[in-house]
């Protein structure tokens, strides 16, 4: 890695003593000797362990749940279903107030995605709760099954989610997030050239070496230390809270080093059913994704579609860009809601584009619901917006470097948004990408600056 | 549930355990015995987490019933320091800050340390085919390459 | 009912206890005890037989036996083997080489089985307590073979005689896309006299190219002489659509792949 | 057979923390008696190295080394409210409720000094090295060992601080999407070379070289580790990664990291990184949140390289060989 200290020298202090200084990892050591003690590096006398019992289908009526057999399997301590959980019915953004509630910790009569969790078990060894597993007979009636969004958005397709009771999420601004900023028709209208085009992905996994899981302990007062590997303590802990309707000052959260994260451990899903478990049994408990789960049952990174509609000048100036994103949801909200907006918040990209519409849709197919991944609502976003701007520059024959120059954003810059643009410094990558990859552009835009036009 | 003796040395201790039958040698070293070393990524033998070295070769604790091991000599990556010295691989993974998380750490040391017994002087084609069954994911492997042959190197110039 | 193993120092003693419900016999454990740890509570007692003759390799003249419990490692480092190491190389990481044995090799479900691609091409028997049959029969059969694999025995290629070739996404050692062995003589005018060539992931299990074999027959190895070899590569393949590649996809590169190993 | 050379550019911004703000981490920070402090927060560290730049960042703001600062983190019983590790917001939220906390120990500290060295506090400096100066009189001076022995036993002073920060939350007019999504970008420029085999679809990415503009590189070895392995990454993206390959078909999702594909050692690009340090107004220091943007201008660099040697167009990810390959049959039959 190089440090390029000649750019915005003039904003930079050099006066300090710890603060650029490439100190060795204080946890370094840790790691290396296999020391460093993750959540599961912790074993407890009595512990349970918990397996779940999932959906085999992608949409389908639960008509009944048989668990006479499970229970009687040796080694079985307790077996949860829906009505054990005290406040079944749950969303992870109810906590910045972005509802409805409308995910189960157990299915309760229905069943959205193929894996969801239906029935725990926790038993005196992972056998013998696998082994129980296998007997827990579920009757389903399978439904319609929709996978693709823009079926999903078609009238008269499979209604994934009921607590939406339509496959997207409404917004206080409607069926999706808009952005909207001069005129984009008139934009194209004056365009040299309009292109529009359409990107597309599938879901991705973080996989952190490292599965997503907990190990709750009852304290013995009526609390219970939660040792987990999530991202974000106190947002775990809260939606614990209101899961199990326990008072969070019941609750301790311990984490530590966790074995890599991205995103994919800020849902909040093992926690509150292990508690709900070493609350009602009394003993500690493990629940650990196995692989397989974390493959296909935690969430990935949704899925996106990317419409992009562009009037460029044959001098390279982009006029008007239009996006409609679409975030694959899966099953439920958890954090796409959120994501989706994101995307709104980011297009155009780091460009100065006078016109531009943007809507970002959240939509809902039986699948693996989606949540946040390192990049989350932008990662697909920018793939979308960089291939395009490869095209737009070879439609109207001008080199895809000297093309993003023509139209990067400046300090004072007004966004799509209407937020001025502060601290850029996208010209300056582009300079030094030009040298450090000998893609050669024109003098001018290597004498270009990120800082406010005329500065 | 039918218990069996085990008894192997861990990092030239002598360790003799009752366990289930059929238990891994992973969950033995972790449950039973306290190292926790070895980690448990995937149960699958596709991550590499829990490779040990049993009786001079790497293999994955996972995979390996513990009362094979019987009469083994069983090394983990907790048991590659001498009196609290570094093992010259620990010391550079930390100095090519090879380590992030630090979950794939031990079974990328363990797959080193096998490396460096059996080719003192590899090429890098030969760390990258030795470090091939253990999964990173933070660091895009190069760190560790990088720090697997500097380990290489300076034994070379120790031995030297 | 708990998992439980029982060991026995004869393959008989095994055999028998093979006759019992829940039970299976665990080689290298790479696919056994994985099966075990994600949930298949289908196996209860797992049997396995340390015999010193089922980790043996014998070479004698050109004749290799190979014991069931020998590893990919094992294979892979013999001195008079060296012409299948790259074939046993092949076969996971170094720790998994460790462990995978060649009996359980023939078992791999498809796009695993890599050696056992080349035990295809090599002619291989295979021999249980049953006696001796041909691969491409036990291997056609394999989910209802009850009796423990010892050995697998073969005539080693002449020099130069046996390729192999392994297509994967992940390198150095990501599972196959497809892998093809190639066990080639030739006359003197170099026109090939006898193929055998065998096929990985172009179906369930291991198979032939036997529409490829016959068109190398007397055909040079450039690229007009296997051309109508490649024409009739996918002759009779179904492959796999999985995660790392569809059957579209698997018959699309099948005939640039086998050209390439045979003008390698 | 053909082997077929291009490449491909991408440039991008990312905010830095949670979308719209909203989202609050506090920190404390207290010295033990003999002169070391201690950083307490809720923050968890997911192996980026949250708790080094803590303990980097508390110790620049207090004027001591690093390695007299302890972090202790990840437990709701003793750490105050963290928002949670996402979103590039633990070094820019977290580093900011530190120096908060710390600027406020710091004066506790100073005001101690004063006391024993009988000056004004703001007469007083730190030399990075543990002790505590009077400006322009530095032979005039007194340890942090011995500023925080007297201050628990002598003057009953409590050296700590409470540090919070908040981005106030902003809400997206409902027709015009108005918003202030975040304070600070992060930027970046990729240029990605890649070699397409013709036959196979498959693609060998070359070289990938990012320029980065990340703020602050408040520790740049630790910073290159998240570069390299963000890289790394964004190339997995680009070729590898989906748990559903035939999306919006469900079926053979894999399932062990055998089926679910990214580069192995074998498969590495010759990765270059170029830092460019523009610092924010309001970041730590002036650092931005580098995690995740590290991992984006890949894919477009990849995907725009992979046009640039074979003419197709891969508009969906990830661009395996098939798709390349269905490609190019449909280029040539066209």
């Amino acid at each position: 890695m190089e440090l390029r200290k000649s750019y915005f020298a003039d904003q930079r202090k050099d006066d300090l003593h710890e603060i650029g200084q490439p100190r060795p990892r204080s946890d370094s050591p840790g790691h290396v000797t296999g020391k460093t003690a993750y959540f599961a590096d912790r074993n407890f006398p009595g512990m349970l362990h918990l397996k779940m019992v999932r959906s085999p289908h992608h949409h389908a009526r639960i008509r009944s749940i048989d668990i006479s057999e499970a229970e009687k399997h040796p080694g079985v301590v307790k077996i949860l279903t829906a009505k054990d959980v005290p406040h079944n019915v749950y969303t992870i953004l109810i906590l910045i107030q972005i509802g409805p509630e409308d995910e189960t910790v157990l299915a309760d009569g229905k069943v959205r995605w193929k894996g969801e969790a239906v029935v725990a078990v926790l038993a005196e060894t992972e056998r013998a709760a696998q082994e129980a597993a296998a007997k827990v007979k579920v009757d389903y009636e399978v439904l319609p099954a929709v996978f693709d969004m823009e079926e999903a958005l078609k009238p008269g397709a499979p209604t994934v989610n009921e607590y939406h009771g339509r496959n997207y999420y409404l917004y206080d601004s409607g069926e999706c997030r808009k952005v909207r900023f001069g005129d984009v028709e008139a934009g194209f209208a004056g365009a040299d050239h309009v292109l529009e085009q359409t990107y597309q992905s599938s879901p991705i996994e973080h996989a952190p070496t490292e599965t997503t899981g907990c190990i709750v302990v009852p304290e013995g007062n009526d609390r219970f230390t939660c040792y987990t590997n999530t991202q974000a303590m106190f947002f775990t802990l809260d939606n614990a809270s209101i899961i199990l309707q326990m008072p969070g000052n019941k609750l301790h959260f311990v984490g530590g080093t966790v074995g890599g994260g991205f995103g994919g451990k800020v849902d909040v899903i093992v926690e509150p059913i292990a508690i709900l478990g070493a609350k009602l049994t009394g003993r500690p408990v493990s629940f650990i994704y196995s692989r397989e789960e974390e493959m296909q049952i935690s969430s990935p990174r949704a899925a996106e579609k990317v419409v992009i509609k562009d009037g460029v000048m044959n001098d390279g100036r982009i006029v008007a860009r239009k996006v409609t994103g679409y975030t694959d949801a899966g099953a439920y909200s958890r954090h796409s809601p959120y994501g989706a907006q994101k995307g709104a918040g980011h297009y155009p990209g780091p460009y100065t584009i006078p016109n531009v519409w943007i809507d970002t849709y959240c939509v809902y197919t039986n699948r693996t619901p989606s949540s946040a991944m390192r990049g989350f609502g932008v990662t697909i976003g920018d793939f979308a917006l960089e291939v395009q701007m490869d095209k737009l520059a070879r439609l109207i024959g001008m080199d895809p470097l000297e093309f993003r120059f023509i139209n990067a954003y400046r300090d004072g810059d007004m966004k799509a948004h209407r937020q001025p643009t502060e601290g850029a410094a996208l010209i300056e990558c582009m300079q030094e990408a030009s040298r450090a990859a000998n893609w050669p552009v024109a003098e001018k835009y290597l004498s270009m600056s990120s800082y406010a036009k005329g500065v | 549930m039918a218990k069996v003796p085990v008894q192997f040395t861990l990092n030239g201790a002598e360790k003799a355990e009752f366990i289930d039958s059929g238990t891994t040698l992973l969950h033995a070293l972790r449950d039973k015995i306290g190292d926790t070393s070895p980690k448990g990524g995937c149960h699958q033998g596709t991550c590499g987490g829990c490779s040990v070295i049993i009786d001079g070769e790497l293999r994955l604790s996972c995979l390996t019933l513990a009362e094979t091991c019987n009469g083994a000599a069983i090394t983990t990556a907790s048991g590659l320091s001498e009196g609290g010295v570094l093992h010259p691989l620990q010391r550079a993974f930390l100095d090519a800050f090879a380590t992030q998380c630090g979950f794939c750490t031990p079974g990328m040391i363990m797959a080193a340390t096998v490396l460096l017994d059996h080719t003192p002087n590899p090429s890098r084609d030969e760390v990258v085919e030795a470090l091939s069954g253990n999964i990173c994911r933070c660091t895009g492997y190069e760190p560790i390459i990088q720090a697997v042959l500097t380990a290489a190197r300076s034994n070379s110039q120790n031995a030297a | 009912m708990a998992l439980a193993l029982q060991t026995f120092s004869t393959v008989k003693e095994a055999n028998a206890a093979l006759t019992v419900a829940g039970t299976r016999y665990l080689g290298g454990g790479t696919l056994v005890v994985r099966a075990a740890n994600e949930g298949d509570v289908s196996v209860s007692i797992l049997i396995r037989s340390t015999e010193p003759s089922l980790s043996a390799i014998t070479v004698s003249g050109d004749k290799v036996r190979i014991g069931a419990s020998v590893t990919m490692a094992a294979i892979a480092c013999h001195p008079d083997l060296s012409s299948l190491a790259h074939a046993a190389r092949a076969v996971g990481g170094p720790a998994i080489r460790n462990m995978a044995t060649v009996g359980g090799n023939l078992f791999a479900p498809a796009p695993y089985g890599d050696f056992t691609v080349a035990l295809l091409a090599l002619d291989t028997t295979v021999s249980t307590k049953d006696g001796e049959v041909p691969i491409e029969t036990f291997v056609a059969k394999r989910e209802s073979n009850h009796a423990i694999v010892t050995a697998v025995g073969f005539t080693l290629p002449v020099d130069g005689g046996f390729r192999f070739l392994k297509v994967s996404r992940v390198k150095p050692t990501g599972v196959a896309v497809l892998s093809i062995a190639a066990v080639l003589e030739q006359a003197p005018d170099g026109t090939v006299s006898s193929a055998r060539i065998a096929l990985g992931c172009m179906a369930d299990r291991p198979m032939r190219a036997t529409a490829a074999e016959k068109a190398l027959l007397g055909r040079k190895l450039t690229s007009d002489g296997i051309e109508p070899a490649l024409a009739v590569a996918r002759d009779g393949t179904s492959p796999i659509t999985d995660p790392i590649a569809s059957a579209w996809y698997r018959n699309e590169v099948l005939p640039v792949h086998l050209g390439r190993l045979l003008l390698a | 057979m053909a082997i077929r050379r291009g490449r491909g550019v991408a440039a991008i911004n990312y905010p830095t923390g949670m979308n719209l703000g909203g989202d609050p981490t506090q920190a404390l920070v207290h010295s033990t008696p003999t002169g070391n402090f201690m950083v307490t927060l809720s923050s968890v560290d997911l192996g980026q190295g949250m708790k080094q730049i803590m303990a980097q960042i508390c110790a620049e703001t207090i004027g001591v080394p690093t390695d007299r600062v302890v972090v202790d983190t990840a437990d709701t019983d003793t750490g105050p409210h963290c928002m949670g590790t996402f979103a590039s917001r633990g070094t820019h939220r977290a580093g900011n409720a530190v120096i908060q906390a710390a600027r406020e120990a710091r004066q506790v500290m100073l005001e101690v000094a004063a006391e024993e060295l009988e000056v004004n506090a703001s007469d007083l400096e730190t030399d990075g090295q543990g002790n505590i100066l009077v400006k322009g009189a530095p032979q005039k001076s007194i340890s942090i060992f011995d500023v925080a022995l007297s201050a628990h036993f002598k003057r009953g002073r409590s050296i700590s601080g409470r540090g919070m920060f908040l981005i106030p939350r902003s809400y997206p007019e409902k027709e015009t999407g108005a918003m202030k999504p975040s304070t600070c970008y992060a930027h970046a420029c990729t240029v990605a070379e890649v070699e397409v085999d013709d036959e196979t679809g498959e693609v060998t990415v070359l070289t990938v070289k990012n320029v980065f503009e990340i703020g602050r590189a408040l520790n740049p070895k630790m910073v290159e580790q998240q570069l390299v392995g963000g890289s790394w990454m964004g190339v997995s993206h680009a070729l590898y990664e989906t748990t559903e390959p035939y999306y919006p078909n469900r079926d053979h999702g894999g399932t062990d990291f055998n089926q679910y594909l990214m580069p192995g050692p074998g498969d590495l690009a010759q990765t270059e990184i170029i830092v460019l340090e523009r610092p924010s107004a309001d970041g730590p220091y002036g650092a931005k949140g580098p995690g995740e943007m590290c991992a984006n201008p890949q894919i477009p660099a990849v995907a725009n390289a992979v046009f640039d040697a074979v003419g197709v167009r891969i508009d969906t990810l990830p661009i395996t060989p098939e798709r390349i390959l269905r490609a190019l049959k449909a280029q040539a039959s066209n």
